[in-house]
């Protein structure tokens, strides 16, 4: 399995509180500011009235759902909203990824990758969140373009 | 003798790590008794066993035979022709789905399942249900998440084929009335499947009282290794039963024209079976036992009683399921505002486990209508102080939401 | 670079005890290598995969997910969704039958398999043919124990839906033509499981350059645990199969109404797996590849000749089977006068561990008009004078019953 | 499972050379001189014209025949003959067992157990072995007194 972010990861089992920072300072970093910023006043909620394109996607395993509606004319995403409930990794992931593409070209918005997730979002990402973390990216890709079952992890 | 925590600690090598484990539930930890019945096995007399003519076959087999004997005596069957090895509940619950139920139910039959199964004593029946035409019906239950039995009643009365539920739920920890529940759908002329995967490891069971036909677990959930689990069935039904898997071993004799299975237990056991495992679930079985399973649900009794009480005092905290003394060592909750899966991250960096999400049991979420609760889980190695350190990460985590 | 192999017994602890085993295709003995992978996950990082929200459990799926890589590259698979995770050989070729064969054979269907099979490539398909009421057929062996390629190539004409072969025989040795097998077999429309139990260890196999459609193996006969195997499936064709068993981790969701299946390969793995035994098989694959198996083959063939050789010297001794170049590790026989069971027993004096009996293919004992034969086998750690202790047991026991 | 016959068992892997006798020695004491007289010069082997019981059992795992036939007259065992092929243990068995019952009650018989069975070989069983030791006993019981599926194995 890919391990994606910059939480280190591999065969030891290091688990101790590093240095002399508390546990809750590094969470306060983990889960930074504008995430629980975005998390808790998502930008572009709701619905549009006509969408060219709509997709919702949900991870099974812990409940997330993420749906997408865009407008999209002439290639251009002239508006965009999410709706959906769950996690804050995955309630900002999405919130940032509209931020994103909001009145981007079709053809850039085709081009973001996983790792422009994870620079958006800034933290480092544990193997357990990647598909928190993935979600919105899963719904744009799969719905707005119809990647099939595109399932946002790596295979080796 | 006193319930000595900090002593039964000292068997469990990961404690050096400084994990505060609160997930059991999903699988326990193992003492160095059971790691070191597995090694003894690897390097002293590491071999295949029944095939062998030789003495360290010999010697595998006695040990991997001892185990039967064992689980004979923890769940108090008749014989050890009962005791089938397997790889744990899911594997034991499919092989009744497939040699039981393929050969017994016809369309229109019904199963009764309950909301809280756990999805390896669901979708066996979905399948064998679509295949065969059967019915499957679902006991609810209560606000406090105790089975209504006035509709398991009612469902008896419909004559099911299979009643076929959990002893202890994994999700919200209830312990459900399962001998009353036994006699009642025996009376009904049911067949009844039990799933031991936690009543095994917390409360253990005496089969021949309760008087169910099949009895499910799994050793990982009970100290020992991942791999091995067991499933009982009475005799004369396993008697009657159809293999499952097929292969070595689980045979009398191979011609061409056709094969004679051999008997019960050995015409379920297909294949190389987990040797070291089955090994290591017996040393498993001598460590409970050591401890004895009137000790171990009093310790957990007390963790429970515990963890419910500081849980109460945490404002936006919403605890699912029934009072402590109706359940296992299983406590589900939910804080608001601040989802499962974020509160088991912040957990983690306090070095504590627990599991969020639905507990492999949706269709007790959907009831809930909840997409995942974060849950704690205790075993014979779990400390008051473990959770508080539960209780301080979870007031940190409505810190940095709030 | 040379092959050490007192540095290869020096990772064996089993061999401390003095023992000199020639079982090895009966099941295989361990390096703590293997040994040490299974602690460091018990002691270390102990959890249940997948499920977990914390660290723990992300490096025990990080450890556990890495076999599936090194499976992989082993066979030259396309893709780690081919690899499934099993007990064994018999549970992989049980869960073909089940998924694949329950699917797609009707009545009249042929099934063809060889009179070299172990019986866990036999009796899952008699009973899929009876239940289906589809046809077996059975290549033949020659004088020499080679498959029969004319009656092979003549049951092919009929069109069989399946062919099921082993790559190398457990009772005999011969190692099968088993990619030109496969060719013909997929020209003439057939699906091609392998039974790779015996080929795996010994040989390995590039199943894209071969074109089986599956290929089926056991972790213990190649210095992995016991309870931990390998299917690899065609992806085209585990996606459209059915599930086999049903439970948690192998669905996408469940809902009351009905469920719907995780992506290959996880809707094959249901409940909880053998983590830590398929963490050890990594280590196992680790091994092998650091020794490559062109050198496993070359000793072991180099261990054939020696001991066809030395056994050629002793009178009143038949060997089964195709001389060393076409036989894997293993070498069968009979010594006249003396039943393979009393001469196990001889040797097993002598501190040497061999086989008797009919191995799991009581066809080809029947085809041999034999009951059993004895059988010394050799792996990656066997040496020129563990074969000369055999000898002199043999030559013990002939004076004995003399 | 039942530990027979006197080779002690148990959780030692001890399986060294014990003390200083050869093995050679050790296996001549082991496959006694009468044993394997009795397995090279079975007593009492053939057939019976026209006997008034016959059974006869295999051992599948070795391939261990034995097949009994008796003439009953007024509850006496008037005669008795075998026929089997398979190992020295399984032959020899069947062997002393027809020399033990020839001339006996059918009453007496019936009682004979797996320990008569051991003492008349003698000689050490390993668990291995114990199916071919006790396969005449077996083809006695079912075959004769239909004991049903009696499997000369003790359960726990
Ligand atoms: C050729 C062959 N096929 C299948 C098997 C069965 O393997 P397992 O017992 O590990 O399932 C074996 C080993 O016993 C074998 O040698
Ligand atoms: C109630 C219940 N049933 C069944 C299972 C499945 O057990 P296993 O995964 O060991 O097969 C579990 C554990 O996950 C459980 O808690």
């Amino acid at each position: 399995m890919a391990v994606q972010g910059g939480r280190p990861s591999g065969g030891s089992a290091e688990h101790g509180r590093t240095g002399g920072t508390p546990p809750s300072e590094q969470d306060e970093q983990f889960y930074r500011e504008y995430i629980l910023d975005h998390y808790k006043n998502p930008r572009n909620f709701g619905r549009l009235e006509a969408p060219t394109l709509s997709h919702e996607e949900d991870n099974p395993l812990c409940g997330d759902v993420v749906g997408i509606d865009l407008k999209v004319s002439d290639g251009q995403i002239e508006d965009v909203r999410f709706h959906g409930r769950g996690c804050a990794i995955s309630q900002a992931s999405a919130s940032l990824l509209t931020e994103r593409i909001k009145g981007q070209s079709l053809d850039d918005a085709r081009k973001i990758s996983k790792e422009d997730v994870f620079e958006d979002l800034g933290i480092a990402i544990s193997p357990a969140r990647v598909k928190c973390a993935l979600l919105s990216l899963k719904v744009l890709k799969v719905g707005a373009w119809g990647l099939g079952d595109w399932s946002g992890e790596e295979e080796e | 003798m006193r319930y000595d925590v900090d002593a039964i600690r000292a068997d469990f090598p990961i404690f050096e790590t400084g994990i505060v484990y609160l997930d059991s539930a999903n699988t326990s930890q193992r003492p160095r008794q059971v790691l070191e019945a597995m090694d003894e096995y690897y390097t002293k007399f590491n071999s295949n066993i029944h095939r062998g003519a030789y003495r360290f076959s010999e010697i595998a087999t006695e040990h991997y035979e001892s185990t039967r004997a064992k689980a004979k005596r923890f769940l108090n069957a008749r014989s050890t022709r009962e005791i089938v090895y397997t790889r744990g509940t899911t594997e034991g619950i499919n092989l009744v789905a497939y040699g039981w139920g393929r050969k017994h139910l016809t369309a229109g039959d019904l199963i009764v399942l309950t909301i809280l199964e756990h999805h390896s004593n669901i979708v066996p029946w979905q399948i064998l249900a679509a295949e065969k035409g059967a019915r499957l019906e679902w006991v609810d239950i209560d606000e406090q998440g105790r089975l209504r039995q006035d509709q398991f009643a009612a469902l008896l009365e419909q004559s099911p084929k299979l009643v076929s539920f959990g002893q202890i739920s994994n999700a919200m920890g209830t312990i459900n009335p399962y001998a009353e529940m036994t006699a009642a759908a025996k009376a009904a002329g049911a067949m009844v499947l039990i799933d031991g995967a936690q009543g095994a490891p917390h409360a253990g069971i005496d089969v021949q009282a309760v008087g169910c036909d099949f009895y499910a677990f799994s050793g990982h959930k009970m100290l020992g290794p991942t791999g091995a689990g067991i499933l009982y069935g009475r005799r004369e039904v396993l008697e009657e039963m159809d293999p499952f898997l097929a292969g070595g071993d689980m045979i009398r004799t191979v011609r061409k024209e056709g094969t004679i299975y051999a008997e019960v237990p050995t015409k379920f056991e297909a294949g190389t079976m987990p040797i070291a495992q089955v090994i290591g679930l017996g040393a498993a079985f001598d460590y409970l036992e050591g401890l004895g399973m009137s000790s171990v649900r009093a310790h957990e009794l007390e963790m429970t009683e515990y963890a419910l009480e500081a849980l109460s005092e945490v404002p936006d905290l919403t605890v699912y399921g029934p009072p402590a003394s109706e359940r296992g060592g299983v406590v589900s909750f939910d804080v608001k505002g601040i989802h499962a899966h974020d509160l088991a991250t912040i957990l983690d960096r306090h070095q504590v486990a627990i599991r969020a999400g639905h507990h492999c049991a949706q269709p007790l979420m959907d009831r809930l209508d909840v997409s995942a609760t974060a849950r704690a889980s205790f075993y014979v190695y779990t400390k008051r102080e473990e959770i508080d350190v539960m209780i301080e990460g979870i007031r940190d985590a409505q810190r940095i939401f709030a």
